[in-house]
């Protein structure tokens, strides 16, 4: 029942709720066909999980999707190393461009078709999908923190570390494939 | 000059309506000369007056909404879902209400300040006579610059404040119909509204300090206000000890009186929290100390140390009276904004409500005067100090502590329920098995709030686990914070306004408001203190102004007695409370008059794009919570001045954000030529909320930005923006471009590197404006 | 007697401050010694004044709180659960925060009203001068009961009224402010305030009306106000036409002035919804006409008919802007408060405003004079009239409608949207197979919202559809209803007072608000219809007040035709606008002033003592929607008025409810004797939520019931209580025992029955009280 | 999906909802070890369902648990009719005295234990039990309603008409059973 729940329990939204992402494939397979993606990524992905930290994943993801990555977090180093598509652009800042039809992206080729965040505050990110959610319609939003977004088009349930890392290594592996 | 309630008595007198005879007259106004000053354009400006300032800000700062909640419930039409593009049954949508509801929250805020500075003045005015002069002390020419900035009233004495509160008062009311069910249907028309209610909010705010300050002797603009003492550590507890919690000092200050009047001083603690704690030790900095900011109200009072708790109004816990029972502590409150369904004892005899508190008869009394406060609150804690012994000296134990822990049933309610999402069950359960560090270790992120021990399942006292794990900590608490000096004085404003606005001095920073903070107190601090040390203007007030002084150097010394108090680069000042904030906003406005010589009276328009375009201050809440804190936030909006906001700002539900990526947005007039002619994107953004701390650092820096900065002042900027942005992330910002106006304007050590990035961007020299956003002021058009 | 801005030229006067030579005075008060009445004990009352009174009230009637969310999205704190016993992080509990959204609902309600009579006393000082005198018509000596009652002032002019609201404004701020975050933790102290708010918004309406009446010459409390026309089957629409809707009359007026001035009346349909709609008819009826209440706006405005849209403040649907544009009609806004982001083109010459619109370079205009809009309007859809023929002239065909109702998906997002659950899918579904009566049948139902419209993701016009479907029904409404009355006269007061008081009249029943009707609006026709009949004293205003003239009898008339217009048994007024409600409550305070010669002024709580216990009145506002309507009826409560609500009312999520099985709660003093003695529980409930019509009936002739009934009196509000529970329930009530004080008070007819129920329930007689809940009017104790 | 939420879209609930009656079967013992039962019912009853009229079903399921009525609908007489005891006692009022935990019941013989609800509108149901989810924490609510009931503490799922008729058909008759 709680897994499906906002991880923050009043954080209750209203009439629609993300879909849940069950299975690293699906997820992948959803990512894959999304289209253009931005990651909007907090600093929070410097937390590190049993092998690696958060950030190499979101690094890993970025990679196989091509994907952009607008951060502030000091993971941002880290993403500039590996050679990926990064902006200094705050979680805020990139939202608000998301929900202008007419922005060109980080590289000026064209509007995103789809959002993933990661390692915001749990509230911000909350806050991030129902702007995104209400103002950039058009939009895919997906949530792959271990926590439920109810707002996000797509969501992870509420997870254990474990089984979001379980979770975020066959997502890479099935990026990768 | 404005007075009311003189009475004049006049034998026969000439008038519109005939002749009038042995009338007695009072009188509103006289109509003195020595204003010399002309009125300006907009005295008492309403809601449509300044609109289109409002409009040619919000044309560049573009509302970001996040609706924080999707339903609309405030009228029996609702619940109406305005999701994804559906309208409300009285036709609003999503971004109308999202504004709507900021517009709300700004209203309450404005009108929290407008009511406590009525019910202020009208107290002084009682004590100290309505011809009690308006006096900022030496130097301080402009007494009131938000008022006569947007009133054109130049208040000399307390009466003519009443003046400038009665249009305050009829602006609020007139902001909050807009907010009725079925009338405004534009988002940008309400976020206009949300800008006159910050205006006018500065006003009141700055009402409520000018009376205080002139009435009650507070420190008179003064940069060597006294140190006072901060902190748990600072109490002794061994005396009897009173709590004083909110914003409304008479109270506080009658408890400091009596004290004094009966040779009782160092007798008794005075302990406050909040701008009460403030207040009270602008006051008498001798004979109050301050515990700290709101997060402090519950790790207090559970140490058992006061025997006497006296709220007033504002940002006190509802609860309290509760929390006081369990201590044993008597409870008094003192403001009909906060009756706690007490019953009024303000008219009955001393000894009764003491004799009864002291007994027990009653737990809690509610006293509306402050001269009755001031000698129950002492005498009850005198008597009840002795009795108290017990409550004071408990200390938890280790095993009580594990003993509790081991009640816990992982239901995992407490983590979600803390809105910092601390790992709160953990915590705990490695307490259980007999380790307290991680319990300690959210001591420092943890604001007190209660909401984990509410939905505890077990109910644990939570909080006090983790307060009682960091005991040691809490209790040696021991801090300096320099006492709130209110304005800035004019020859102040003198010798850095040139530097400000040629942009030697980088910027004004100032960290005011609440303390929900996302990660901890420690970030503000270490945000004043790396500002301070780059020789910024660091000011604070409010409970921000209390967080930043709670942390020490190596050499264990307080920012604010390491850095001075002086308005100039390199200080740490304390301006004082919330009301205080007007001291900051005005000292923009000061610049801009003083320093540049604009015309102040009833002149907003003029003076906010001077602001907007020269004056490089930002504001930073990073733990801002409050109705008020978004009320202020939008007076510095109007004004010009960015805000940035921590994590938790995100609530408050849109951002304000420019879009430097599109270079049509910055364009400004050159007040010499009338061209349009890009000026940056400087300031960037007007509302804007920080994910880390970081990010917050780099973007103070870029904030500070101004079109008309000059070139030495625009590399002065830059190297501090590039400095830090490079410290954290390792390499070159790459909006460096946007900000270069000339090959002058690049810092000279970064020179070359510089060089090198602007020409992989194909950079291009470009003018460097006299710009304004008005097109009335351009001189000369060609 | 007080006047503002008053100037007097003084040669030389001794004041306080020493000798003044040659200044000018501007005199705000003259202390003339006319106005006789001494002072009473709470003039201009803070929000503490009255709170022992209200804390009587709230100690019978009892909150009953429904949380309508269980969350508070209020300060960044938050998200905070405060479902089943959990605190917010400011500490407050569900009860604490659910009275605080009551306390924020009224201050939006009364804030309306104050900034609406603030900007309409501007007005009509700018436009009569501020000596225009308040003038309420013959008969009328208690020109102003409820500002006399709360503030003490006697208002003679204008600008008399301008220090009343000085006080409201200032009460206003106050209350809000009390709304912040971390300061009342009482839900009965909210409760408090919000009595406070509700007083304070009767007097800001008084305020608001009797200006307009005095000035603008509106019906001056006249018996026999003109009928005027109402229903879109009265409007010409071979005519130019004007669609007005609001809540501040100057721009509708100004459109009638052009007219006149121009010679064009009866060239031109003015035409108005909500109360601009009444107040243009008090105006002048014969130049305009109603078109019915809230509900209407979008049936009305999308047959096309309206020319021009002028709209200003209140109830108001914010996207009536687009609706405008769909049917090519010409938009006018008038209001700071509703700007719809709109240019201001206030400033511009009338020709080019009227150009812009006509041909379509504007097709939306903000015009803040009221002459100007006048002409604007006027001329615009003399020019629009004849090229928006087309738009006019379409009538949806039953083909339409079915190909429309083809494309429905069946996802139920209609019938999941609509406020009032109406089968609206089924319905569009039966159209789709040619049977178009299920959706007429929804006409009745349909409160015009849009939601379903919003919902759906065929984008289907539904509300259309319906409307379309009730096609003639619609086109045909055309009705009656007399013009707003104003006040009650002192000379009626006389006369009803004692068959009021004493019981004979058994009841004033006031039919109030807006048209959120769960079931539609036949049901308050029929209530209304009912107890005039009973020979109740039947009231209406605002909203109510149209619908209850939108149905007839066998003989085609409406209820405004059968019944008459004076303050009298029987009766059917309509007072106004919803600024007219206080002539409502002030009827009441003048039956304790005029009639039983109570002292009135700054004598709040003895009068709404006298009230609650003597003056059987009763409000119903069975649509209730917005925060105005909650204020208005807090405003009731105070005074001690019941009032009725319809279903969508439990949405104000909280009850005020007494408990007639519990006797401790009814004792009252007996001010003979100062003995506590049993009143009987009357009236029962202060703020109650009716289920069903049948149930409010019922509920509203037992409201009427007072401690002080004589035997007479009570025997007669017996019968009809007993009757019309008998009619629906087919037996006695069963609480007969708890009113039947003697056997004088059972009604005869109903004798014997009566007789043995009570003896079954082991009745017995009680003595009839002089009945007071306040000690200090015992007037002999024994 | 929709089966579980609120009927009126908007109406959404806080952080707790009703569970699902899914079984006549298990609703009639959840209701039969209730305890004192009180109803309250709106004037919908009146509705006609293609045997009989919902106020019968209410009449039958009183009858069964012994369960007390109050309605002010116009079904009073013909719950009299059946010797039921009812008392003329609006929902509003009937909700608040059972916040009161002194309350001693239409028979004086006590409080009750349960909390059935039927037939007003769906908004005014939905506030009722808002009211007494918070304010009458251990009085079990029920809705019999064809409407899932968020704030109940049991409630059943959206139904057709149809399928709600099943439901009160064979709830009455496990009732009498
Ligand atoms: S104010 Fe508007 S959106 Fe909000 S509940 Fe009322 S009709 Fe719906
Ligand atoms: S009191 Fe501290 S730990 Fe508990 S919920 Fe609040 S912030 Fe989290
Ligand atoms: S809420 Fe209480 S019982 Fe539940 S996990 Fe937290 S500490 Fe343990
Ligand atoms: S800074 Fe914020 S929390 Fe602190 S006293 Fe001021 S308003 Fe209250
Ligand atoms: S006002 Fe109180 S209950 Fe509401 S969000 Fe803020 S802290 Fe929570
Ligand atoms: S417009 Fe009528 S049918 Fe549609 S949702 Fe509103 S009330 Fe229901
Ligand atoms: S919302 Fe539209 S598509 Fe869906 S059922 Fe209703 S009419 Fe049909
Ligand atoms: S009765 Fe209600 S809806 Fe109608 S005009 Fe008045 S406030 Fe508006």
């Amino acid at each position: 029942m709680w897994r499906t729940e906002p991880w923050l329990k009043a954080e209750v939204p209203g009439t629609k709720k993300a879909r849940v992402l069950e299975k690293p494939g699906l997820a992948a397979s959803m990512l894959r066909r999304a289209g253009r993606v931005l990651m909007i990524v907090g600093h929070r992905v410097s937390e590190a999980l049993s092998s690696r930290p958060v950030s190499d994943y979101v690094a890993d993801i970025a990679e196989a999707l091509n994907a952009h990555i607008a951060t502030t977090s000091l993971a941002y180093r880290s993403f500039r190393e590996r050679g990926l598509t990064v902006a200094w652009l705050s979680p805020i800042e990139a939202a608000h461009r998301v929900t202008d039809p007419d922005w060109m992206g980080l590289d000026g080729k064209g509007c995103y078709k789809a959002v993933v965040v990661m390692g915001l505050p749990y509230y911000m990110s909350w806050l991030i999908f129902s702007g995104l959610k209400n103002f950039a319609m058009n939009v895919r939003t997906v949530s792959l923190d271990r926590f439920y977004q109810p707002h996000a088009s797509w969501s992870l349930r509420n997870l254990t570390t474990e089984e979001w890392e379980k979770f975020l290594d066959e997502l890479v592996e099935k990026l990768k494939a | 000059m404005s007075r009311k309630d003189l009475y004049v008595r006049v034998k026969e007198a000439a008038t519109r309506l005939g002749v009038l005879k042995d009338v007695e007259i009072a009188v509103d106004r006289i109509l003195y000369e020595e204003y010399e000053e002309p009125m300006g354009p907009t005295p008492m400006p309403s809601i449509k007056d300044l609109r289109s300032w409002d409009l040619t800000l919000l044309k560049r700062y573009k509302p970001f909404y996040m609706p924080f909640c999707e339903l609309c419930c405030l009228c029996t039409f609702g619940k109406c879902d305005l999701s994804m593009g559906k309208r409300g049954a009285c036709g609003l949508d999503m971004a109308g209400q999202q504004s709507r509801i900021v517009l709300l929250a700004c209203c309450i805020g404005a009108a929290t300040h407008a009511g406590h500075a009525k019910h202020l003045v009208e107290y002084l005015i009682e004590r100290y006579g309505r011809d009690c002069p308006i006096d900022m002390g030496e130097g301080v020419g402009v007494e009131a610059p938000i008022t006569r900035l947007v009133t054109g009233i130049r208040p000399r004495t307390l009466r003519d404040l009443e003046d400038v509160l009665e249009y305050v008062s009829n602006q609020i009311v007139h902001l909050l119909s807009c907010t009725h069910t079925g009338q405004e249907g534009s988002a940008l028309d309400f976020e206009s509204k949300v800008l006159h209610a910050g205006m006018v909010d500065h006003v009141a705010m700055e009402v409520a300090d000018i009376a205080q300050i002139s009435a009650m002797g507070f420190p008179k603009s003064d940069p060597d206000a006294p140190l006072v003492d901060l902190g748990l550590g600072t109490i002794d507890k061994s005396k009897p000890v009173i709590m004083v919690v909110g914003h409304n000092v008479p109270s506080a200050a009658c408890i400091v009186d009596y004290l004094v009047e009966n040779g009782l001083l160092g007798q008794v603690e005075v302990t406050g929290l909040c701008c009460t704690a403030h207040d009270v030790t602008r006051y008498n900095p001798k004979a109050a100390k301050i515990v700290g900011p709101i997060s402090w109200q519950i790790r207090y009072i559970r140490t058992g140390i006061p025997d006497v708790v006296v709220v007033d109004e504002q940002c006190v816990r509802t609860n309290l009276i509760e929390e006081a029972e369990k201590i044993g502590a008597a409870f008094i409150a003192t403001s009909e904004k906060n009756c706690q369904g007490l019953r009024d004892r303000t008219d009955d005899p001393v000894d009764d409500i003491v004799r009864d508190l002291i007994e027990g008869v009653e737990k809690a009394v509610l006293i509306f005067e402050p001269e009755k406060v001031g000698e129950v609150a002492v005498r009850v804690a005198m008597a009840l100090a002795p009795k108290r012994r017990s409550y004071k000296e408990s200390k938890a134990s280790r095993e009580r502590i594990i003993e509790y822990a081991k009640q816990c049933r992982r239901c995992m309610n407490c983590v979600r329920a803390c809105p910092n999402n601390l790992p709160v069950m953990d915590a705990v359960n490695a307490a259980a098995k007999g380790d307290l560090k991680p319990l300690a270790e959210l001591y420092e992120h943890c604001i007190g709030c209660l909401r984990c021990e509410s939905a505890c399942i077990a109910d644990l006292p939570i909080h006090s686990l983790i307060v009682w794990a960091a005991d040691e900590r809490f209790r040696d608490e021991a801090f300096k914070v320099r006492s709130g000096r209110g304005a800035i004085k004019d020859t102040e404003i003198r010798a850095v306004g040139g530097p400000i606005v040629f942009g030697e001095i980088p910027g004004v920073v100032a960290f005011v408001g609440c303390a929900n903070y996302a990660y901890g107190g420690r970030d503000i601090y270490e945000m004043a203190e790396e500002f301070a040390k780059r020789r910024y203007i660091v000011v604070a007030s409010g409970c921000a102004a209390m967080t930043i002084g709670m942390y020490r150097d190596e050499e264990g010394k307080t920012l604010y007695e390491r850095f001075p108090g002086a308005f100039d680069a390199g200080a740490v000042i304390n301006v004082g409370s919330c009301v205080s904030n007007p001291h900051i906003s005005g000292a923009a406005v000061k610049i801009a008059n003083i320093f540049a010589r604009r015309p102040l009276r009833a002149n907003y328009e003029e003076i906010a794009d001077y602001v907007l375009n020269r004056v490089g201050a930002v504001g930073v809440a990073w733990g801002a919570m409050s109705q008020k804190a978004a009320s202020i936030a939008s007076g510095f909006w109007r004004l010009g001045v960015p805000v940035i906001v921590g994590p938790h700002g995100s609530k408050y539900r849109r951002a304000l954000l420019g879009r430097k990526d599109r270079e049509e947005d910055w364009y400004v007039y050159d007040a010499r030529t009338g061209k349009r002619v890009y000026g940056g994107p400087a300031p960037e953004h007007l509302f804007y909320m920080a994910e880390n701390k970081e990010e917050a650092m780099v973007m103070i820096a870029k904030l500070c930005m101004r079109p008309s900065d000059t070139t030495k002042g625009r590399a002065i900027k830059l190297s501090h923006y590039i400095d830090l942005y490079r410290r954290y992330y390792g390499e070159l910002p790459d909006d460096i471009h946007l900000f270069v106006r000339t090959l002058a304007d690049i810092p000279i050590t970064m020179k070359e590197e510089i060089l090198a990035y602007l020409k992989e961007k194909g950079w291009k020299e470009r003018p460097i404006p006299d710009p304004t956003l008005l097109p009335r002021l351009i001189r000369r058009r060609v």
